[in-house]
């Protein structure tokens, strides 16, 4: 199954050959145009859910790898492949990108719209599958492109600022890794034997002088460091998401960030093992700055769209701290709060692209009551906001509390102090609420539409995820598990770092009788 | 006068060093003339001096290769040209002098 | 008589040359270009390069030279420019030392090297009265096996070229505002 | 049966979804009916278990559903689990059981309110998360209900939203429930990563069987207690619970008064063995705090005017009972007083709900006065409610506040004579409450015009939905303490049920003095409730004494006031302050370095002087430096 079809290249091409397509059609057949983006995206969500149907849980390697020589004589080659760290990423772009594309208007310029997104599911998926630095970096860059032009293409005042300052940042960051990148394969090639840019043989065979592997670690981390956004490397981001078009806020929310994180976890962790622990203090204390400053920041914030932005900085900073606390539980918790922060911010952002639909504006204070004329719209609202609060029983409670309860065992005072910020969530968030939603509404405010049924089809969704994971998160830990503890034994053998060891589960001394399992109610 | 005709056969070097010269002489054109047709002539003096010292070489070193060279350049040349007074017709269309110093446009 | 050839050339050369940077009407400029041309294609015959020779008098007097003068008389430019100025302060001086810099560095080069190359090629073929065209048959037979793809790159050239000045300068209707 | 035990807050749950597909077809009465019918037959379940498990010996009173597994990550299993023993049940029937009937209540209570499905579908979701509050099997389902309750106290308290105070309050009592919150998941961290589970099964073995570090069992034990401050409104986190009150008033009487609240006791029973295993200074603090916030509360009651205030202000003093009780390692008589609480309470709430319904959303006391006849049964059934809250014998009130009592003294005689003052305190206001609100000369009349009453404004009687509640909560506040009857052993039912889950940890005063003369305390006890009653009839009806209602007590000792100028001000100023060095500091800095290369940038660009000879010459001038360079190295 898995030989006949090559499903990883078909994933990253596809979106290619779909902007091609959006781009050759002329533009007086625009209904052709939405309707090849639409087919393409959709296939490729389809073929993206196909892999999570085959994907073989308890299974900690590559799967679906593809492997071909593409520069040999650099040792470059296409090699993709998925496993539990991946997977769910790919799977969210999958399903993210159709979302975006069917339920998101940009009201001028659809063709360009169409082909900058598919070209840009392209590079994302490429990022995540990759398993060749060169041709991860490629995508990496590749993104940029596109993500350029969806944030300065359209909508609001300040686009090409926005714009250039999310392009000029982030291609800084991306020099820095290039050297690492570039260092890292002409060093190891003394280890190895040969030029290779291929990420599994670098991890595995290479080892880096302490000092060596350290800079490296820097100069990757620095790329990462910007696109997650960590603190102090954030400000691009409030500005990138307030001034893309909606469609554009939810991709780069929901799964351009996670290229940053999932960065630090494929290429910091497994490839440098050694100086990740040495960088662990610095990273989890920006990380947990980055909870409470985003959460601080995010309070304070007149721009409803820059509030959710800001409350991404925080989340962010959650997932870094999964990340470095380096647990089992932490380690799982971050990447599938990767997924949950994708889903629900990324609702965030549409619901918020729909009240500026509908009013025009995004100031907080010009919005009152909403509640009371579009009770459904407030509702959805609310589920979403209180996933990102993170209240269990829907999807951001699981992801963020599996990260704390990890975390704690390694870094128990930077978990203590990071727990806080789910105060600040509700505070800052509940505010917003209060003050878009409920009160008596005003003139403008009080023919505010309630959602449409196309609307209402594409909330749904999310909100199914955002329900369906959070009360049953077993399927997807099955998947991640098993690579992340392959993760953390590859960090804990290269290394000076022990893993903390919980206490062995005591049976309880209390027996039952009669225990007995029900399925489901 | 005879015996220094005899005894000097002009060796390729003379032609090189012939070549350098009119080289120079079009460099100094470029840099001097402000007509930019005469420019472009002086560029044209500047590739048939490399034109001169290939064919020259070509022969020093009994090889063909360096006429074939010289073959191309003429084909670029040619193409240059009409694309480089193509140019300057479309120019003149919007101004009444031909002066590069007036093409200022791009000055940052 | 091979010196004196050289000479006769050499000084059209110069001549020429001299001429076409120093005329200050563009129609004598290109008559000084021409002169050039010429001495420049007696040099190739001295050097067996028969077919050079003839394209170059063809195309390059003829077809360029005679395009210079179309556009000069098109434009209608053939006003002298004024030499007596220069605009651009101590830019005489400054290319005179460029050029003779230029010239200088070369000849020295030249001269230093001179006993570094020797035949490496499999050699001219001689022109006679016998193969009056040995010289075209085996530039023709290289052009046409080894640069057979750079030959027909150049035709693509030629084309392109053609088109973009057609273009180019074609009259459109609102020149000034742009598209 | 007991594997039915999934039923219980599955129902509620069955009725939330349905109120949430089809709540607008349904409209009123039918989607108040379906949510009444819904906790009605989750009670019914809970009954069944109750007798299942009675039917059991002691040993075997503990019984585990798994549902599914929930979060398997590595070492950390927990499983959607609920538990049937005897503290899960006894919590699950009061809430069902009182659930239900402020259910029924809420459908003559919300009659012709516009959103009148929806606020049953808030209801049966708080029943349900509740439920798996109290049945949860570790403290991560706990957890759930724990968030579950908070978030639909949110929605029920600013379920009139175009009202800013209700707005505001429902934002308050999450928040700073969130800060409980806090502790509560430090808890979990502490006790995950030193015992290796959540369950309680498993922690409370590690804590019995010693193996659990004292100061991890402090550690723990502070944290919930962090947790149940928050939920259960003690100092100094109780700010949210008197602003709760501008929720409608069944949703005060179930949530913030009956069930809710008393999580945080709930929850620090459920966890007793870790209490016990704690360092003793950790009973000390949490009867400390319960004590101070007893008498705090109790205090601020006395001053207020507003009908629900004061049952607010005494919701917080009687938890500060509680957790007093807690403290003192008296987890019996803090489930006893629980429930009796929340019988009294519910009645009472739901009493001066049905006082507020028959006077036209009036809820100011000043304003009332000698509604006892033209209220009847909600006068009486209320009076009957006071007399359980004063404590006055036989009624319920009486028989579980001496039962906390009795273990303060045994544990701290200070902390029992707070706990006397308080009962002194609190029969004083309630007294305060009944003579101004049934007794006296009627006020409504007095400010009818000014208030732009029009039509028959005089206060009438409530429909029976909303009196069958009263009469039977009414009943259950005169009977209520029989649970638990202080003559023998033989009539600690309520010890005797409980005794599987706290035998370990419940202290033993036997032996004590306060033990031995048990009944002189008693007779204290009745003393001082019926010395508070007769001051305040003197005070009140008769008119003796002038009232002494400071403006510091009836501002709340401006606690409030203060927290919220500490938050609006310098909080606020300082989160500013942030968002300010966000933008200026840290976004300035990247667009400083934009605005600094394009400054240098500007300097070089001059270069560009658009003269084409001068590039020429300066391409000449590269060509000569780069052939002499050549030249010089030798290369040409």
């Amino acid at each position: 199954m898995h030989a006949s079809f090559p499903i990883l290249s078909a994933l990253v091409l596809l979106p290619i050959l779909g902007a091609i397509l959006v781009t050759v059609i002329s533009n007086k057949h625009l209904e052709y145009v939405k309707l090849i983006a639409m087919l393409f995206s959709v296939g490729v969500g389809g073929m993206s859910i196909w892999l999570l149907a085959s994907f073989h849980s308890h299974d900690s390697g590559f799967q679906f790898v593809s492997q071909h020589d593409w520069v040999s004589s650099w040792g470059i080659s296409w090699h993709l492949g998925v496993d539990g760290v991946s997977l769910f990423l790919v799977v969210l772009t999958g399903i993210l990108f159709p979302l975006v594309i069917l339920g998101v208007d940009p009201h001028h310029d659809h063709k360009r719209y169409l082909a900058w997104l598919l070209l840009l599911e392209a590079g994302v998926m490429g990022s995540f599958l990759s398993l060749d630095l060169f041709l991860f970096f490629i995508f990496f860059e590749i993104v940029l492109v596109p993500m350029y032009f969806l944030i300065g293409g359209w909508v609001y005042d300040k686009r090409v600022y926005a714009a250039t300052k999310f392009f000029l940042y982030t291609m800084l960051g991306s020099a820095f890794m290039l050297v690492g990148i570039i260092a890292t394969a002409v060093i190891a090639r003394r280890d190895i034997g040969y030029l290779t840019f291929d990420l599994v043989t670098l991890a595995e065979q290479a080892s880096f002088a302490t000092n060596t592997g350290r800079w490296l670690f820097v100069s990757f981390a620095i790329a990462f460091a910007v696109k997650v956004p960590i603190f102090p490397l954030h400000t691009w981001l409030p500005d990138a998401h307030t001034q893309a078009p909606t469609g554009g806020s939810v991709i780069l929310a929901g799964v351009l960030l996670k290229m940053g994180t999932y960065g630090f976890l494929r290429f910091g962790l497994y490839l440098f093992p050694e100086a990740a622990v040495w960088a662990k203090p610095v990273l989890l204390t920006l990380a947990v700055i980055g909870i409470i400053y985003g959460a601080i920041a995010a309070t304070m914030q007149t721009d409803l769209k820059r509030l959710v932005a800001y409350s991404s900085v925080a989340h962010l900073g959650f997932i870094v701290l999964g990340i470095f606390a380096i647990t089992s539980q932490s380690l799982t918790g971050s990447v599938m709060q990767m997924v949950n922060h994708g889903i629900s911010t990324g609702a965030l952002f549409l619901l918020v692209g729909m009240i500026y639909e509908r009013r025009h504006t995004r100031e907080i204070a010009e919005l009152r009551g909403i509640q009371s004329v579009a009770p459904i719209f407030s509702a959805a609202f609310m589920i979403v906001m209180l996933s990102s609060i993170g209240v269990p029983g829907l999807n951001g409670f699981a992801g963020e509390f599996l990260i704390l309860i990890g975390s704690f065992q390694s870094a128990r005072w930077w978990t203590i102090v990071a727990a806080t910020g789910v105060i600040l969530a509700a505070l800052y968030l509940l505010w917003a609420y209060q003050r878009v939603f409920h009160g008596e509404p005003d003139e403008a405010n009080s023919s505010f539409a309630e959602i449409t049924l196309r609307e209402g089809a594409l909330l749904m969704v999310f909100i199914g995820l955002i329900g369906f994971t959070g009360l049953y998160p077993k399927p997807m830990l099955e998947r991640i598990e098993p690579s992340v503890d392959k993760l953390m034994e590859h960090v804990v053998s290269h290394s000076d770092y022990k893993a903390p060891t919980t206490p062995e589960l005591k049976t309880p001394e209390v027996t039952t009788p009669e225990s007995t399992k029900v399925e489901g109610h | 006068m005879s015996v220094m005709f005899s005894l000097a056969e002009p060796t390729s070097t003379w032609y090189l060093v012939l070549s350098a010269v009119l080289f120079g002489i079009g460099t100094i054109g470029v840099m001097v003339r402000r007509n930019p047709l005469i420019m472009f002539m002086c560029i044209e003096l500047m590739l048939n001096a490399v034109n001169l010292s290939f064919v020259a070489l070509s022969s020093q070193i009994a090889n063909i290769d360096g006429q074939v060279v010289v073959f191309f350049v003429l084909v670029v040349a040619a193409a240059e040209v009409v694309v480089g007074l193509g140019i300057i017709v479309s120019i003149m269309r919007r101004r009444t002098t031909l002066t590069v110093d007036d093409m200022s446009g791009l000055k940052g | 008589m091979e010196l004196f050839v050289f000479v006769v050339a050499a000084a059209m050369v110069l001549v020429g040359a001299l001429g076409v940077v120093t005329r200050s009407n563009p129609v004598h400029a290109a008559m000084s270009l021409v002169l050039t041309l010429f001495g420049i294609a007696v040099m190739f015959v001295s050097h067996n390069a028969h077919f050079l020779a003839a394209v170059q008098v063809i195309v390059y007097a003829g077809a360029i030279v005679v395009l210079f003068l179309f556009v000069i008389m098109l434009l209608g430019v053939d006003k002298a420019e004024d030499l007596s100025v220069e605009p651009i302060t101590n830019q005489r001086p400054l290319a005179v030392i460029i050029g003779a810099g230029i010239s200088a560095i070369v000849i020295a080069a030249i001269v230093s090297s001179r006993a570094g190359l020797g035949p490496s090629g499999k050699g001219l073929n001689e022109t006679t009265i016998e193969s009056p065209d040995a010289n075209i048959r085996q530039l023709a037979r290289v052009i046409f096996s080894d640069n057979v793809f750079a030959f027909e790159l150049t035709s693509v050239l030629l084309l392109v070229a053609v088109i973009g000045t057609v273009v180019m300068a074609r009259k459109t209707k609102s020149v000034g505002t742009g598209k | 049966m007991l594997d039915l035990v999934w039923l219980i807050p599955a129902l509620p749950l069955a009725g939330f979804l349905l109120i949430l597909l089809f709540g607008r077809i349904l409209g009123e009465p039918r989607a108040g009916i379906l949510a009444t019918l819904m906790t009605a037959s989750s009670f019914l379940v809970v009954v069944g278990v109750y007798f299942d498990l009675l039917s059991r010996t002691a040993e075997e009173r503990h019984h585990v559903v798994t549902l599914f597994s929930w979060l398997p990550v590595g070492s950390l299993q927990v499983d959607m689990a609920l538990l049937a023993d005897p503290l899960s049940i006894t919590m699950a029937l009061f809430v069902t059981g009182i659930g239900s009937l402020i259910h029924l209540y809420a459908i003559g209570y919300m009659h012709g309110d516009p959103k009148f499905s929806k606020f049953f579908l808030y209801l049966n979701l708080f029943v349900f998360s509740m439920l798996m509050l109290v049945l949860g099997e570790n403290l991560l389902v706990t957890f759930l209900g724990w968030e579950g309750v908070g978030a639909c106290s949110y929605f029920l308290i600013s379920f009139w939203h175009t009202r800013d105070s209700a707005a505001t309050a429902g934002k308050k009592a999450f928040v700073t429930n969130r800060v409980g919150d806090w502790g509560m998941m430090v808890a979990m961290f502490l006790a995950f990563s030193s015992v290796g589970t959540l369950s309680y099964a498993g922690i409370n073995a590690a804590a019995d069987g010693g193996k659990l570090a004292a100061v991890t069992a402090t550690g723990i034990a502070m944290m919930l207690f962090v947790g149940a401050c928050g939920k259960s409104a003690q100092l100094p986190l109780y700010i949210w619970l008197p602003d709760a009150m501008e929720g409608p008033t069944p949703v005060s009487a179930l949530i913030h008064a009956a069930t809710m609240v008393t999580s945080g006791v709930f929850l620090l029973t459920r966890m007793a063995p870790v209490l016990h295993a704690s360092y003793p200074w950790a009973g000390d603090v949490i009867a400390t705090v319960g004590a101070l916030t007893a008498l705090f509360a109790a205090t601020i009651a006395v001053a207020q005017t507003d009908i629900k205030k004061v049952l607010a202000y005494s919701t917080v003093s009687q938890l500060g009972f509680m957790f007093l009780a807690i403290g003192s390692g008296a987890y019996v008589a803090a489930i006893f007083h629980m429930v009796t609480h929340a019988f009294f309470k519910a009645l009472l709430f739901l009493g001066s709900g049905s006082v507020i319904h028959g006077m036209h959303h009036e809820q100011d006391m000043r304003k009332m006065g000698a509604l006892r006849k033209l209220m009847p049964i909600t006068g009486f059934t209320f009076i009957i409610g006071w007399l359980a809250i004063a404590g006055i014998p036989p009624f319920a009130g009486f028989w579980s506040k001496d039962e906390v009592l009795l273990y303060a003294f045994a544990n701290n005689r200070l902390l029992w004579l707070i706990g006397v003052i308080t009962a002194l305190l609190t029969a004083y206001y309630m007294t305060r409450q009944v003579i101004m609100v049934f007794f006296g000369e009627a006020r409504w009349n007095d400010h009818a015009e000014e208030n732009g009453a029009h039509g028959d404004h005089t206060p009438h009687e409530s429909p029976w939905t909303m009196v069958t509640p009263l009469v039977i909560l009414a009943g259950l506040s005169i009977v209520g303490g029989a649970m638990q009857l202080p003559f023998s052993k033989s009539t600690h039912f309520l010890e005797h049920w409980l005794e599987p889950v706290v035998h370990h940890s419940e202290v033993s005063i036997s032996g004590t003095w306060a033990y031995s003369n048990k009944w002189l305390l008693l007779v204290v006890a009745i003393i001082i409730a019926v010395a508070g009653v007769v001051a305040s009839i003197a005070v009140y009806a008769k008119g003796k004494f002038k009232a002494i209602e400071p403006k510091i007590l009836a501002d709340a000792w401006r606690y409030d006031s203060a927290v919220s100028a500490i938050v609006g001000g310098p909080g606020r100023a300082a989160f500013g302050g942030v968002a300010a060095f966000d933008a200026k500091i840290v976004d300035g800095a990247v667009n400083g370095i934009g605005t600094e290369v394009r400054a240098a940038s500007g300097l070089l660009r001059k270069v560009q002087s658009g003269l084409v000879r001068s590039y020429a010459f300066v391409i000449g001038l590269g060509a000569v430096v780069l052939l002499a360079w050549f030249l010089l190295r030798g290369i040409l």
